[in-house]
């Protein structure tokens, strides 16, 4: 009894929350940017699609990865900052559905000119660390728990700032009545170009911290977006608390039900987790009832 | 609305629509086969974008799962069609039948949610039936591989059998069956009921306080173009030959709204164009240009930038007091 | 402004949906193919090396007196698009024969097209066992290898060098499936025990929390059976958490194809596979086929690359020997054949349209392949 | 007893929102309730509309219990409500506004059959329309009303249901002394035809059209009686009329 706690359920723990980590990486700029400008980003993937390209490209040219980190992570932002000031500044105050169209339409030519440029070959990130260590029974690569690590450094930094410094008391002023944080002198545009530049940023980081794990292609973005979407709306779409308890959440319950169910039913479980809940508390499991 | 009694304006609705299907009934005279195949496919997606916008452009409820309903249909249909019985007729009975179900079954659930959060429920049960098709292997329905090589069989018509094989005879029975659907679409639109879904999109929280219960009004209309979308899911496979998951997927659910939007929604014509563009549109930059998923991307934003209210709303006559 | 762009938009879509080739004395070669979309890379082999074959055609003359003329249409990894494209290039553009795309959902949707049609689809790249079994039908062959080709010899090489308690992860649809299947039947035959399977789902990113059942259940063998991006995390997280030390890694060919090689490494160093094409191939006719591949494209020939250039040259042989571009005649033509290509010769089998294969007992070395035995 | 609350309580969190709220009314009369702003007037209005859940105790009407039915169920049973906040469908037309509200309340029949078919809705709509004089306005997209055609247009909806039964919630919110004047005339009108429950700011108003007159002040009634004894009630002097008159 005791060595199947040790041996079976707790490496599993383990997995479960570095890959909720993963999960809440990828979710954190979503709901970030719901919660303050109502978008409902469908090419989020994308960003962290390319945030990886980037990486990648850095790499090929000085083979280091943490030179490769902050340019990605730079670059993508500029693509955020463009992206918002030429089509997302347009639509504020539309109806999300065509936010949603846009960023459709953005995902479809984001994913077609990274094949153009990089082609449509999986590429590989060595990753800067490949030693791994002994743990309970278990060997783990030491780079996952660099990522939990790192993960939980930017979790704690955002909450930080949006918590306790006086840009994040602005932007919350933002989220909660734009048109009063207006009235009273905080510069909307401002704050929505920062965040959202932000927001692609950390799913830019995301796409270079996770290549060394899940490789480089063009259509890498599809293959994250549906299951952040799930976190951040379980969650409570734009609380960031919600996203990384639910993150850890389905990280953990995809983790344990794979010990005992075929990890295909454990996927479509994730889905029925998130039908009742929304079912339960329409809102999301940790948000405000209707806003 | 009111104006529609008048006799003179009556006459001309009625000449506009002979003419529109006079039009579309010598159309194929014109086309070689492949693009009489293409406008098939367009047509009977029509319908598709068309239930939609019962929901989305008449109710205002926004539904990322729509593709749901039409593989459903579809699957309905093939499965009629290959192990039970070669009728058409059976197989969209069948088809509208557990679209319905289903419709009833998510909106039941789900209504409670509103907004974004409706449409993201939607999205889930439509990942899980399509999670369970997908996974279906070993079952009649063939899993990730589709259900192929379903016959096409004769369309009865009382005494008269009109041969399916032949595609333009498929291309005039998809003409009358999306002019019918779009017919008991306009309605259902144009009825009390569509009154009360108007109220609903304009003002949700007013419409309980004139007398309606909001909740089943949706739950219907939910239903009612969850019935549609299968219907023309059924369609798509009986002319198509096979059900695939794809058509269940989330991609297609995102599709179909872009069409109705492209279209212009809560016109039930618009999103019918709508469809009828990117189909055919589709079909020419993919042949004629490598990287058309840029092309086709660029179009979606460029319509969200520049045309708001869809492709119809660049020639409809601006709103009467704005 | 806006009105006049959107007529114009129309219009320019309607000149260029009327515009047709016409094809005058020349064999029409139709390659669909899934250039956007997951298998894009390998789609862009298939591509190029139905050109090359095509080219090498027409320098030696053509078939027939004729030149040969390649037209590509994009699938996008879509069934009804693919089906489409294939009604296009049937009714529209009158091409002679069809390389058909990766999808099998798609090339099973295909088949009945082709068959109402009667156009020929030589398949090169799709790997469910239906295309030549249940579902097999008069215009459809293939030269690519299925399941039970390479199943069989490799199985058999296994339990002699290998072990006897085997365990299959696989991505949960219906190609590894029906392969795993396959796999269990053969290695049921041969005495074996399969202790366990894992099923996937597609595009799984963290296969880590399987591994804890793996190791526990104690397997000789792990058979592992996906493709693309999914073979490639596999591979990475079976080295990177350590399962080599305990067990034996064999795989199904496609977990190491050539155009996931580089992307694996090292990673997959160590993993056996049976398969009937890498380019390392110790042959002249395949050193010569490298060599203009190479030239012409920069990169290593796959097997898919080696069977789509076979696909067509086949065909063109069978086109050659019936005298003529009739289906009918070039399917008889085809029907027990035999074909010398890079790879080897092969006889296409009359019934089920499957061609044989030679196959090949390979191990990864240095994210190299290195043939170690002819199989069968 | 026409219409009866008894006891109705309702709280948010600490607040007590309505505290054991008791009143009658007979048919045909017109009640005012008035107080201060937060007093609780219109959170008894959706007490009594089915838009909260009372925490305790009861409503009735016509000797039915209808305490928490629901707004459409309400509607039904002819008791209908306007609002403080404009609440109307924006991008509908006046005319089709006010037909909207006259098909609420024979909810189901003839549901899928062309609207322009349906004869007694329209000519209640037009009829409606003409009383409140927004008769040239029929074909106007609502949203671009002026302020107080949208007021009138939203007491119109309120009437359109056939209500024995209306509370009106400071219909004259926002209007310009002309067009309360116009609705104070337009209340006059109605009296007598139905049975009224009336929130409002403005004093006048409210002793033209009174029969009895409830002061609610933090969730609780602080008076009850007839304009003129309300208008002589100390403690509702020094509570509410002290700034104001």
């Amino acid at each position: 009894m005791v060595d199947y706690l040790i041996y079976v359920i707790l490496p599993q723990v383990l997995h479960g929350l570095v890959w909720g980590t993963v999960i809440a990486f990828i979710a954190l700029g979503l709901t970030i940017i719901f919660g303050l400008m109502d978008i409902v980003n469908f090419a989020h993937g994308e960003y962290y699609m390319v945030g990886a390209f980037m990486g990648y490209t850095v790499m090929s040219v000085i083979p280091n990865f943490w030179i490769a980190v902050p340019v990605a992570v730079v670059a993508v932002a500029l693509l955020g900052l463009f992206t918002e000031f030429v089509l997302f500044r347009r639509l504020y105050g539309r109806d999300p559905i065509f936010h949603l169209l846009l960023t459709f339409g953005l995902g479809m030519m984001f994913r077609e000119a990274a094949q153009l440029i990089w082609g449509a070959d999986t590429r590989r990130i060595e990753a800067p660390v490949t030693a791994t260590i002994e743990f309970i029974g278990m060997v783990y690569p030491v780079y996952r728990l660099l990522i939990l690590g790192i993960g939980i450094c930017v979790i704690l930094l955002i909450w930080y700032v949006l918590r306790y410094t006086s840009v994040g008391a602005k932007i919350r002023a933002v989220a909660q009545d734009r048109t009063m944080a207006w009235a009273l002198g905080i510069r909307v545009p401002v704050i929505y170009t920062s965040v959202f530049m932000c927001g692609v940023a950390l799913a830019g980081f995301a796409g270079v911290l996770m290549s060394p794990i899940n490789f480089v292609y063009p259509t890498m973005g599809i293959d994250v977006i549906l299951r952040a979407f799930i976190v951040v709306v379980i969650g409570g779409l734009g609380n960031i608390m919600g996203a990384l308890l639910a993150s850890l959440m389905i990280g953990e319950i995809e983790a344990l039900a794979s010990i005992w169910i075929s990890p295909t039913i454990a996927e479509t479980l994730v889905f029925i987790i998130l039908i009742i809940t929304m079912i339960v508390r329409p809102a999301g499991l940790f948000g405000k009832a209707e806003r | 609305m009111g104006k529609l009694n008048s006799g003179s304006n009556i006459t001309r609705v009625i000449l506009f629509h002979a003419v529109v299907l006079a039009v579309l009934a010598i159309l194929p005279l014109f086309l070689s086969t492949y693009h009489q195949k293409l406008a098939v496919e367009a047509i009977i997606l029509s319908v598709f974008a068309m239930s939609l916008d019962l929901v989305m452009g008449y109710a205002g409820i926004a539904t990322f799962g729509h593709a749901a309903f039409f593989g459903i249909g579809g699957y309905a249909m093939g499965v009629m069609l290959k192990f039970l019985f070669p009728s058409i007729w059976l197989g969209l009975i069948l088809a509208g039948f557990c679209s319905a179900v289903l419709a009833l079954f998510v909106g039941v659930v789900s209504i409670r949610a509103k907004g974004i959060y409706f449409a993201i429920l939607t999205l889930a049960f439509a990942e899980v039936v399509y999670r369970i098709i997908f996974h279906s292997y070993n079952t009649p329905l063939g899993g990730s591989d589709g259900l192929v090589g379903v016959p096409t069989p004769m369309l009865g018509l009382g005494p008269f059998e009109i041969n399916l094989k032949s595609t333009t005879n498929f291309y005039w029975v998809a003409v009358a069956f999306a002019y019918l659907s779009y017919l008991v679409c306009k309605l259902i639109v144009s009825s009390p009921f569509g009154s009360i879904l108007s109220g609903i999109r304009e003002n949700e929280n007013r419409v309980p306080f004139l007398g309606f219960n909001v909740k089943w009004s949706k739950v219907t209309a939910f239903v009612i173009a969850g019935a549609f979308a299968g219907f023309s899911g059924a369609m798509f496979t009986a002319f198509k030959s096979y059900a695939d998951t794809e058509q269940l997927s989330f991609l297609l659910s995102g599709k179909v709204i872009v069409m109705d939007l492209i279209g212009g929604i809560g016109t039930l014509i618009g999103p019918m164009i709508g469809a009828v563009v990117i189909t055919v549109f589709e079909s020419i930059i993919s042949t004629h240009f490598a990287a058309h998923n840029i092309i086709i991307g660029a179009i979606f934003v460029a319509v969200v930038i520049f045309m708001p209210k869809g492709f119809l709303g660049l020639f409809a006559k601006k709103d009467r007091n704005e | 402004m806006k009105r006049l762009l959107a007529v114009a938009l129309i219009v320019v879509s309607a000149v260029l949906f009327c515009f047709q080739a016409h094809a005058a004395n020349e064999i029409v070669v139709g390659c669909i193919s899934d250039l956007t979309g997951t298998y894009a890379a390998l789609s862009k082999q298939q591509v190029d090396a139905v050109n090359m074959a095509v080219d090498e055609i027409n320098k030696s003359g053509g078939v027939l007196g004729k030149k040969m003329r390649v037209i590509v249409e994009d699938s996008a990894t879509s069934v009804s698009l693919g089906t489409q494209k294939l009604e296009r290039l049937i009714l529209n553009e009158k091409v002679d024969f069809v390389i058909p795309p990766t999808t099998s959902s798609a090339v099973l949707a295909m088949m009945p097209v082709a068959l109402k049609h009667n156009k020929l689809m030589m398949v090169t790249l799709a790997q469910s066992m239906k295309i030549t079994g249940e579902n097999k039908n008069k215009v459809t062959f293939r030269c690519f290898a299925n399941g039970e080709i390479t199943a069989k010899p490799q199985v058999k090489w296994m339990m002699k060098n290998l072990g006897k308690k085997y365990y299959i992860i696989g991505a949960d649809y219906a190609w590894p499936r029906s392969t795993a299947e396959v796999y269990t039947k053969f290695l049921k035959e041969a005495g074996a025990e399969l202790i366990g399977e894992t099923w996937f789902p597609l595009g799984n990113k963290d296969f880590a929390p399987y591994f804890g059942k793996i190791k526990a259940a104690k397997p000789e063998v792990l058979l592992m059976i996906c493709a693309g991006n999914d073979a490639v995390s596999l591979a990475s997280q079976v080295k990177q958490y350590g399962l080599a030390k305990q067990m034996k890694l064999a795989a199904d060919g496609s977990f190491v194809s050539a155009d996931i090689i580089k992307a694996h490494g090292n990673n997959a160093d160590g993993i056996i596979i049976a398969d009937f094409y890498v380019d390392t191939l110790n042959t002249p006719e395949n050193k010569t086929f490298v060599k203009n591949y190479l030239a012409r494209t920069k990169e290593l020939p796959s097997k898919m690359a080696l069977s789509s250039y076979e696909g067509v040259m086949w065909v063109a042989q069978a086109i050659k020997q019936a005298g003529s571009t009739d289906t009918d005649k070039v399917v008889k033509a085809l029907e027990g054949s035999t074909y010398k290509g890079p790879q080897g010769s092969k006889k296409m089998d009359p019934v089920s349209h499957q061609s044989s294969l030679d196959v090949y007992m390979i191990k990864i070395e240095n994210g190299k392949y290195k043939v170690m035995e002819k199989a069968n | 007893m026409f219409f009866e609350v008894k006891e109705l309580c309702r709280s948010f969190g600490a607040l007590q929102a309505v505290h054991n709220v008791s009143f009658t009314l007979d048919e045909g009369t017109t009640l005012s309730i008035i107080g201060p702003n937060g007093a609780g007037k219109t959170t008894l209005f959706n007490l009594i509309t089915g838009v909260f859940q009372p925490d305790s105790g009861e409503v009735t009407f016509k000797g039915a219990r209808v305490t928490g039915m629901p707004p459409d169920k309400l509607c039904h049973k002819g008791i209908a409500r306007s609002f403080q906040i404009t609440n109307i469908f924006q991008g509908l037309s006046v005319f089709e506004n006010i037909r909207l509200a006259c098909q609420g309340r024979k909810a189901t029949r003839r549901m899928f059959s062309h609207v322009s078919k349906l004869k007694e809705p329209i000519e209640e709509a037009e009829k409606i329309l003409d009383l409140l004089g927004l008769l040239d306005l029929r074909d106007t997209r609502a949203g671009t009303l002026s302020h107080g055609d949208q007021r009138y247009l939203e007491i119109g909806m309120t009437l359109a249901a056939k209500p024995s039964l209306v509370l009106f919630d400071e219909p004259t919110a926002g209007m310009t002394p002309m067009e309360t004047k116009a609705t104070i005339a337009l209340i006059n009108k109605l009296k007598g035809m139905v049975t009224i429950i009336l929130i409002e700011h403005d004093i006048n108003m409210v002793f033209a059209v009174s029969d009895r007159i409830i002061v609610m002040d933090q969730g609780s009634v602080l008076a009850e009686g007839l304009p003129q004894e309300v208008k002589a009630n100390e403690a509702v002097k020094t509570a509410y009329f002290g700034e104001e008159i």
